[in-house]
């Protein structure tokens, strides 16, 4: 099945990425339309400038390549997409944008239709047509020229004469997106059933561009505003400054505000020197957000503190951070339990930042999706009560073994706190037993590497993390446990090389059911890979603390991207 | 020694050797004591270092979680970064890692590598020198020249620069990555930028020493220039040679610690003062203690360094004191 | 004189282009695979290899100097006849592909950062090294002298990173009374910029005004003992108009040489204020592109120090030859 | 009148490390105008640390300066430093020995000359300026107007010495003190020097105090002598009582350590044996019995200081030496005089 290919795709941008429907409403809601404009935010006021301090660069502001938490919220200031989330007091749904309504299937999914605005301009004038948005799905197929982002539209939609792009093959037609005669609805034809459409249809393959402006790989440098604001100058590196867009039309819009005159992106501050000046408040930071800057150092000075209660966001992220024990490697079962008791949640947690930057997961499946999640025990206990390492049991599993291996090789990324985090695991492992080899991979090439199969330094352990783009199961097993996704030299993203016959049976069974029965199929899977394989470990969830200035009002966190949304920002005065 | 400097009261004072009353000045100094102590004791610490694992029952990768704020394990529990009984200088935040040992551990690497780029230094400036100021003429200005180019590169910037090229080129050749090559390389790139100092001062004396009595007698006798060099003029040249090296090891000391904050330093878990303050930068506000100790300890040994090489140098140049 | 200038302005260029062959050759030919390199973190395969064609690295070593010499004067175009073509103005160091800008772009836009640190730094060290120096010098062994020279003996043993992370502690965190340092632009929030700049300056001076203090005293002291000032006493000149038109004047050639290195050096970059004040200067551009690998900029950054310290330097020379007429009329 | 330079019980002591150094001890001697006054010894002997103290340049340093100093009436040793900033350059002025060390190197010889007369003299720039042309000219300094602008390193070494003569004399003072003005300089230059020297005090009458090594200058140029060993005075008188009957032996080693073109040209030149004393360790007694050939009473001599006693009472010769006055003129008379 085609989801394989997306779950390749994922992969190297599966940590950048942060996109779930934690709190939104069910596929169901793609039934109900949301084509009025959006309620005005209670106490917001025009006028102002919002400043958004980022770590670094936009990884890219091409629709089709962005990928990016933060950024896929901070886009739809200048870019439209077929459908979208909106997000108000609180509550996430998802509503058509350029889109009319939220789509039409007969088919169970396989084919769909969505009707389209027509009064939508962009800020040179032109109207929003929908050869445009045919356009936009045509040019994300060269995802060689364009990469970097998700690979949905690719993905799904049918090819029977494998269309390869707009650049690569200009003359060439992709008949599976369908305009209407007047224009007015959009018609996409899918290689397989997908119940939850309307959802992918929010990525920014989906949105309109003018084939005449598109620079290719330099159209994220000044990217066609379809939205309420637009480049006004992008120094990369360094500054973004966005605009009004005068041909915007509040009324033609259900997501987006526009209190502020201008939006500024200050790039290139580090990470303490976001948080200490969200912290202190002074001059510009009183009107200053970060969207990608998690306070992680600060955090014991200000979470809980009611001075900051107002202007501090928790919630909790997307990402996954768990283990995976290579079955190809290590191939004794009770060696692999052995390396799972000897797991201590603990003190990875702790290197992280401690309960307060994240929760203690038993699953990689979250709780919130409640039709997959299940509420096992690992190596014997709950890791939420108990979450030391269980070296006793795992001395125990090692002597059981019959085929001890003792030395394992533990791969792991060169960013951030994931060292300390291995680090933490190798003492563990060792007070188990075990010798650990520290393989350190440069942050810019991890992914592939040790998902490599046969290779010399193929490692036993890889430290690893998972986001997924919708709230469910099949966003998250089919791309991680699936042995059909591997091929004989590469795991993919399959990083614990799982091929276990029952578990593929489930699969298959699970590819043929209706979605309430296959999330219940996949969670089985789950439980079975970690409690019977003990091929997995999923160590914890984390949590988000962003913080905002005291004179930004109208943040809230966005349920369609987990992230705290510019959306609706104002100055207050 | 006592002895014998005991039977020299009363007797002329010109009876003493030039080396003689260096040390005799360098005794009675009452800064070059305290400092001389201050750096042995540093050097205890560093040789040391072994003993303490086995006294606190740890080691200094050793993670303490139970050491840590279980809500945020940027907090060590208690106060002052956690100083206690068992953790005599508290622990690292998120790793819970004994900062005392840490410390321990990280003398001895600062030292090895400072020492090491200093004696290299040290080395290639002298042969540097003595060959450029003795044979003169060409030879003096090419090498006169290399150091002139030496001294004109941004040593810092270029050190970090160079530091991942090189890694880069060696593990082209097969050289696995990690401290075994990291350290090796960083002695290297300081020393590349210590010697030109040492060689200038080396030539000039050189120069001046090429042209007394007691050369032009050797000279005039007939000896290989192997002898001149080596044996005339080297044993006249150790006094400024040991000022040099005195006042050159703070430097290789804060170079090495500078290389190591920036990030072209010695890779984590193995300990070293740089690395140690450059892993506190996040925790300096939360933290301060974890910054303070690396830093302080940083500051008492390169001023201990400092105050023994002016030391060393007004005993064996009184002249230049005061 | 004009022709003392001229053959150091020659030399300087040399000494500088021996420099550039040097870096060129270490940064693209050293490493196993320079394209990787040049490519940084973000990389794809795709883009290696435009960026091996980019960087000629099929053509012989000196060919490719050559060309990157020319770049300098007149310019050139990376991936010339390709969608991917780059123009790179003179004068061209090289071309960032991570951040899709030439270097020489780069840095202009790093300068005037560090510009602000250098300038500010250095008159602020200027006038608390000289001022403190002087007054050891003039009041030799009382204890305005034992406590300004201690403070200097232990200001020139502190570490940049250490004092400047300890006084944003007290300054920024504990007592608010500074924001966080940063760098905002001059002409537009002279306020901001200057409180913003206080804690680097601080720091930078607070170190490097002990080693003008110790240098200004030894070398007044120095000057003190020599015949011309006696000569100028035995005139019976005021002990002001000694100390400053005989002693000062004297002792501060040696001065103006060492700040006009420092000052040299700074402006390629505070690399450590930069970095623990994360002030987006020169410095900090170069730490940023050894950690991204970005070849083009290393490369560039380190050249644009090395020509700031020759540079320095040929000033140096020069200013004292007017300083010393033995220089000048010799 | 008293003399112009009245110098009594002069010591002058420098704390070091490895002790006190006793640089001069109780010096007591006299200069009237127009009068030259010549201090011999060797180097070290305490001539320049005298000249220092005349001057009043020892204020404010480490040296301990006791005794009186009188120029025309004022007392230097007790006055403050702003006293006698005063006189110097104006009443009293020197002649120091490098010249090229004491001219500074950043400034022209005519803006050093003028910056002398400008401190004492309330005149414009451009006076001072043409005073430093017309004392240029005064020392015999060919084309003055160009050379005024020249520094000090383009001058020969003689011109260089001229021009801090000049210097000296910018403010017509009535003490000079020339400290060894021609060692450094060729015998024909030297010669020149101490003629302008002459001619200067012909015309001006002031007091000279000229420092040496060499007898022959003094010999020359001089009315009085004063002779210095180890920081002490061992023999003073006139020129002619010095040169013809000297009484120490100290003298009489340096007077036949001349070669003369008089007498017999067959007897032998005789050094003084061994080496003059270290002021950090100078011999107990009298300072010069390692080296005298005359030790009569061996103990008495290496452990008491000799007094200074006066030849003949009435006349200014006066020696410091045990031996009594007939042994004196007996070993004179047979030993030393043949040698002359």
């Amino acid at each position: 099945m085609s989801l394989k290919k997306k779950a390749i795709a994922v992969v190297g941008a599966a940590a950048l990425a942060s996109a779930t429907l934690l709190s939104v409403n069910a596929a169901s809601a793609a039934t109900t339309t949301f084509t009025t404009p959006v309620a005005p935010i209670k106490g917001a006021v025009k006028g102002g400038t919002v400043t958004i301090l980022a770590q670094g660069d936009f990884e890219h502001l091409d629709p089709a390549r962005n990928y990016v938490g933060g950024t896929l919220d901070f886009y739809r200031l200048f870019t439209r997409t077929l459908t979208q989330y909106r997000t108000v007091n609180g509550k996430t749904d998802l509503v058509p944008d350029v889109a009319a309504d939220l789509g039409t299937t007969k088919d169970g999914g396989k084919t769909w239709t969505f009707k389209l605005r027509t009064n939508l301009k962009y800020e040179d004038g032109n109207k929003i047509t929908c050869a445009d948005m045919k356009y936009g799905v045509m040019r994300s197929y060269n995802d060689d020229i364009l990469d970097g982002g998700p690979t949905y539209a690719k993905d799904f939609l049918a090819n029977p004469t494998d269309y390869k792009g707009a650049y690569t093959e200009p003359g060439k037609d992709l008949p599976s997106v369908i305009c209407s005669p007047k224009g007015d609805a959009i018609t996409f034809k899918l290689a397989i059933p997908v119940p939850y459409f309307p959802y992918v249809t929010t990525f920014g393959a989906f949105s309109p561009i003018q084939k005449a402006k598109d620079t290719k790989q330099n159209y994220e440098l000044r990217p066609i505003s379809s939205g309420p604001y637009k480049i006004e100058s992008y120094s990369r590196g360094k500054e973004l400054v966005l605009v009004r867009n005068s041909q915007w039309d509040p009324k033609t819009d259900p997501v987006r505000w526009n209190y502020p005159d201008e939006y500024h992106v200050i790039m290139g501050a580090d990470q303490n020197v976001i948080e200490q000046s969200l912290i202190s408040d002074s001059g510009n930071a009183k009107t200053s957000v970060s969207f990608d800057t998690n306070i992680i150092t600060n955090l014991s000075k200000v979470l809980n503190v009611a001075k900051y209660k107002d202007r501090l966001f928790n919630f909790d992220s997307a990402y996954n951070r768990y283990y995976a024990i290579n079955v190809d490697t290590v191939k004794d079962l009770n060696v692999r339990k052995a390396i799972q008791c000897a797991v201590d949640f603990k003190s990875i947690l702790l290197a992280a930042g401690g309960t307060s930057a994240g929760s203690y997961a038993n699953s990689t499946i979250p709780k919130s999706i409640k039709a997959a999640y299940r509420n096992f025990n690992v190596c014997g206990r709950d890791v939420s009560k108990k979450p030391e390492a269980q070296i006793d049991q795992a001395k125990a599993f090692l002597a059981k073994a019959t085929n001890p291996k003792t030395t394992l090789r533990l791969a792991y990324r060169d960013r951030g706190v994931e060292p300390l985090r291995a680090a933490a695991l190798e003492q563990s492992l060792k007070a188990a037993g075990f010798t650990v080899i520290m393989d350190k991979y440069p942050s810019s090439d991890f992914y592939a590497p040790a998902a490599k199969r046969g290779a010399a330094n193929e490692p036993d352990i890889i430290q690893t993390s998972w986001a997924f783009d919708w709230a469910a199961a099949s966003g998250i097993v089919y791309a991680l446990f699936d042995a059909r996704t591997m091929t004989p030299e590469d795991a993919k993203s399959n990083q614990s090389r799982g091929d276990f016959a029952d578990l593929q049976k489930l699969f298959a069974k699970a590819d043929t059911s209706a979605t309430a029965a296959q999330e219940k199929i996949l969670g089985d899977i789950e439980q079975s890979l970690i409690v019977d394989k003990a091929a997995h470990v999923s160590v914890y969830f984390e949590t988000s603390h962003y913080m905002a200035g005291s004179k930004v009002g109208g943040l809230q966190v966005d349920g369609g991207y987990s992230t705290l949304s510019v959306l609706g920002a104002y100055v207050k005065k | 020694m006592g002895k014998t400097a005991s039977a020299v009261v009363g007797a002329p004072i010109e009876g003493r050797s030039p080396s003689r009353m260096a040390w005799d000045r360098l005794k009675n100094d009452r800064t070059a004591k305290i400092s001389a102590i201050t750096v042995g004791f540093i050097f205890l610490l560093a040789l040391a270092a072994p003993i303490f694992t086995w006294i606190i029952h740890t080691t200094p990768d050793q993670f303490h979680p139970e050491t840590l704020d279980p809500t945020f394990g940027t907090n060590p529990v208690g106060k002052l970064g956690g100083i206690s009984s068992q953790h005599w200088f508290g622990v690292e935040p998120r790793t819970g890692r004994d900062v005392f040992l840490r410390f321990a551990y990280g003398a001895r690497t600062s030292l090895s590598i400072a020492l090491s780029a200093t004696a290299l230094a040290t080395i290639i400036g002298v042969l540097v020198g003595l060959i450029s100021g003795f044979f003169g003429k060409t030879v003096d200005l090419v090498l006169t020249r290399t150091m002139e180019i030496i001294l004109a590169f941004p040593s810092i910037l270029f050190a970090l620069a160079i530091t991942p090229v090189l890694e880069n080129a060696l593990e082209g050749w097969g050289v696995p990555t990690g401290n075994a090559t990291r350290i090796p390389v960083m002695i290297v790139v300081l020393s590349m930028f210590g010697w030109p100092y040492i060689a200038r001062i080396v030539r000039g004396q050189v120069i001046s020493l090429r042209e007394k009595e007691f050369v032009e007698a050797a000279r005039s006798i007939g000896a290989s220039r192997t002898h001149l060099v080596f044996k005339e003029i080297l044993p006249n040249l150790w006094a400024p040679i040991l000022v040099t090296v005195a006042l050159n090891i703070p430097t290789m000391i804060t170079s090495e610690a500078a290389l190591t904050f920036l990030g072209a330093g010695v890779i984590d878990p193995t300990s070293d003062w740089g690395a140690m303050l450059l892993a506190s930068v996040p925790f300096y506000s939360v933290d301060p203690t974890y910054t303070f100790i690396p830093g302080f300890g940083l500051f008492i040994l390169v001023l201990a360094f400092n105050l023994l090489g002016d030391s060393v140098r007004d005993a064996l140049d009184p002249r230049s004191s005061r | 004189m004009l022709k003392y200038t001229l053959r150091r302005i020659v030399s300087g260029t040399l000494v500088l282009g021996i420099v550039s062959a040097i870096v060129f050759s270490i940064f693209y030919i050293l490493p196993s695979d320079p394209a990787r390199l040049a490519c940084g973190k973000s990389c794809t395969p795709d883009l290696v290899a435009r960026i091996q064609v980019a960087l000629e690295l099929d053509q012989s070593l000196p060919v490719q100097y050559g060309r990157f010499i020319k770049g300098i004067f007149v310019g050139r175009t990376y991936l010339a006849n390709t969608d991917a073509a780059r123009e790179c103005g003179a004068p061209c160091l090289g071309y960032s592909y991570q951040t899709d800008q030439p270097v020489t772009l780069l840095l202009m836009d790093r300068l005037p950062a560090t510009l602000s640190i250098a300038v500010g730094a250095s008159i602020l060290w200027l006038l608390i090294g000289l001022s403190s120096g002087i007054l050891s010098a003039l009041r030799r062994g009382t204890w305005i002298d034992r406590t300004s020279q201690g403070f200097a003996l232990a200001a020139a043993s502190l570490q940049i990173y250490f004092v400047g992370l300890i006084l944003q502690f007290i300054f920024v965190d504990k007592l608010a009374w500074l924001p966080m340092p940063g760098y905002t632009s001059p002409f537009d929030y002279p306020l901001d910029w200057a409180k913003q700049m206080v804690l680097p300056w601080v720091t930078l001076a607070f170190l490097l005004s002990a080693i003008y203090s110790r240098l200004t005293r030894s070398g007044m002291i120095e000057t003190m003992g020599e015949d011309f000032v006696r000569t100028a006493r035995a005139k019976g000149l005021s002990s002001r108009d000694i100390n400053i038109k005989h002693v000062l004047r004297a002792a501060m050639t040696p001065i103006v040489t060492v700040f006009g290195l420092d000052l040299g050096s700074l402006l390629g970059g505070a690399v450590i204020t930069e970095y623990v004040f994360n002030i987006p200067g020169l410095g900090k551009l170069a730490t940023e592109a050894v950690t991204n690998l970005d070849l083009p900029v290393v490369t560039g950054t380190v050249l644009f120090a090395a020509f700031f310290i020759i540079t320095a330097n040929i000033v140096v020379d020069l200013l004292y030859s007017v300083l010393d007429p033995k220089v000048r009329l010799s | 009148m008293s003399a112009f330079l009245e110098v009594k019980n002069l010591s002058v002591v420098f704390p070091t490390d490895d002790g006190r150094v006793q640089a001069v001890d109780s010096l007591s001697f006299s200069v009237e105008k127009g009068k030259t006054l010549g201090i011999v010894g060797e180097s070290g002997s305490g001539k320049s640390v005298t000249s220092l103290a005349i001057l009043g340049l020892q204020k404010g340093t480490r040296a301990e300066v006791t005794g009186e100093i009188w120029v025309d009436g004022k007392e230097i040793v007790s006055a403050t430093e702003s006293e006698v900033r005063k006189l110097r350059g104006k009443a009293m002025s020197m002649i120091f020995q490098d010249a090229l060390a004491a001219l500074h190197p950043y400034y022209t010889v005519g803006h050093q000359i003028a910056e002398a007369y400008l401190v004492h003299n309330n005149v414009s720039k451009k006076q001072a300026f043409a005073r430093a042309i017309e004392m240029l000219d005064r020392v015999g300094i060919p084309e003055p107007q160009k050379r005024v602008n020249d520094y000090p390193h383009q001058f020969s070494g003689g011109m260089r010495q001229r021009a801090m003569i000049a210097m000296a004399l910018s403010c017509n003072p009535s003490l000079l003190i020339a400290d060894e003005p021609t060692t450094a300089l060729d015998v024909t230059v030297q010669a020149q020097i101490l003629e302008l020297l002459r001619d200067l005090q012909k015309e001006f009458g002031t007091a000279i105090i000229l420092i040496t090594h060499d007898l022959g200058v003094v010999a020359e140029t001089a009315d009085d002598i004063l002779l210095m060993y180890a920081g002490k005075q061992i023999e003073y008188g006139t020129v002619r009582d010095v040169l013809q009957v000297p009484q120490h032996p100290y003298a009489w080693g340096l007077l036949t350590s001349i070669p003369r073109l008089t007498g017999d040209p067959n007897l032998p030149l005789t050094a003084i044996q061994g080496a003059p004393p270290s002021m950090i360790s100078v011999p107990s007694g009298c300072a010069f019995h390692p080296r005298c050939n005359y030790v009569e009473k061996a103990d008495v001599c290496a452990t008491r200081v000799p007094e200074l006693v006066a030849i003949e009472s009435g006349k200014s010769h006066s020696v410091r030496c045990h031996m009594d006055s007939e042994l004196r003129q007996r070993i004179f008379s047979t030993q030393v005089k043949p040698q002359l």
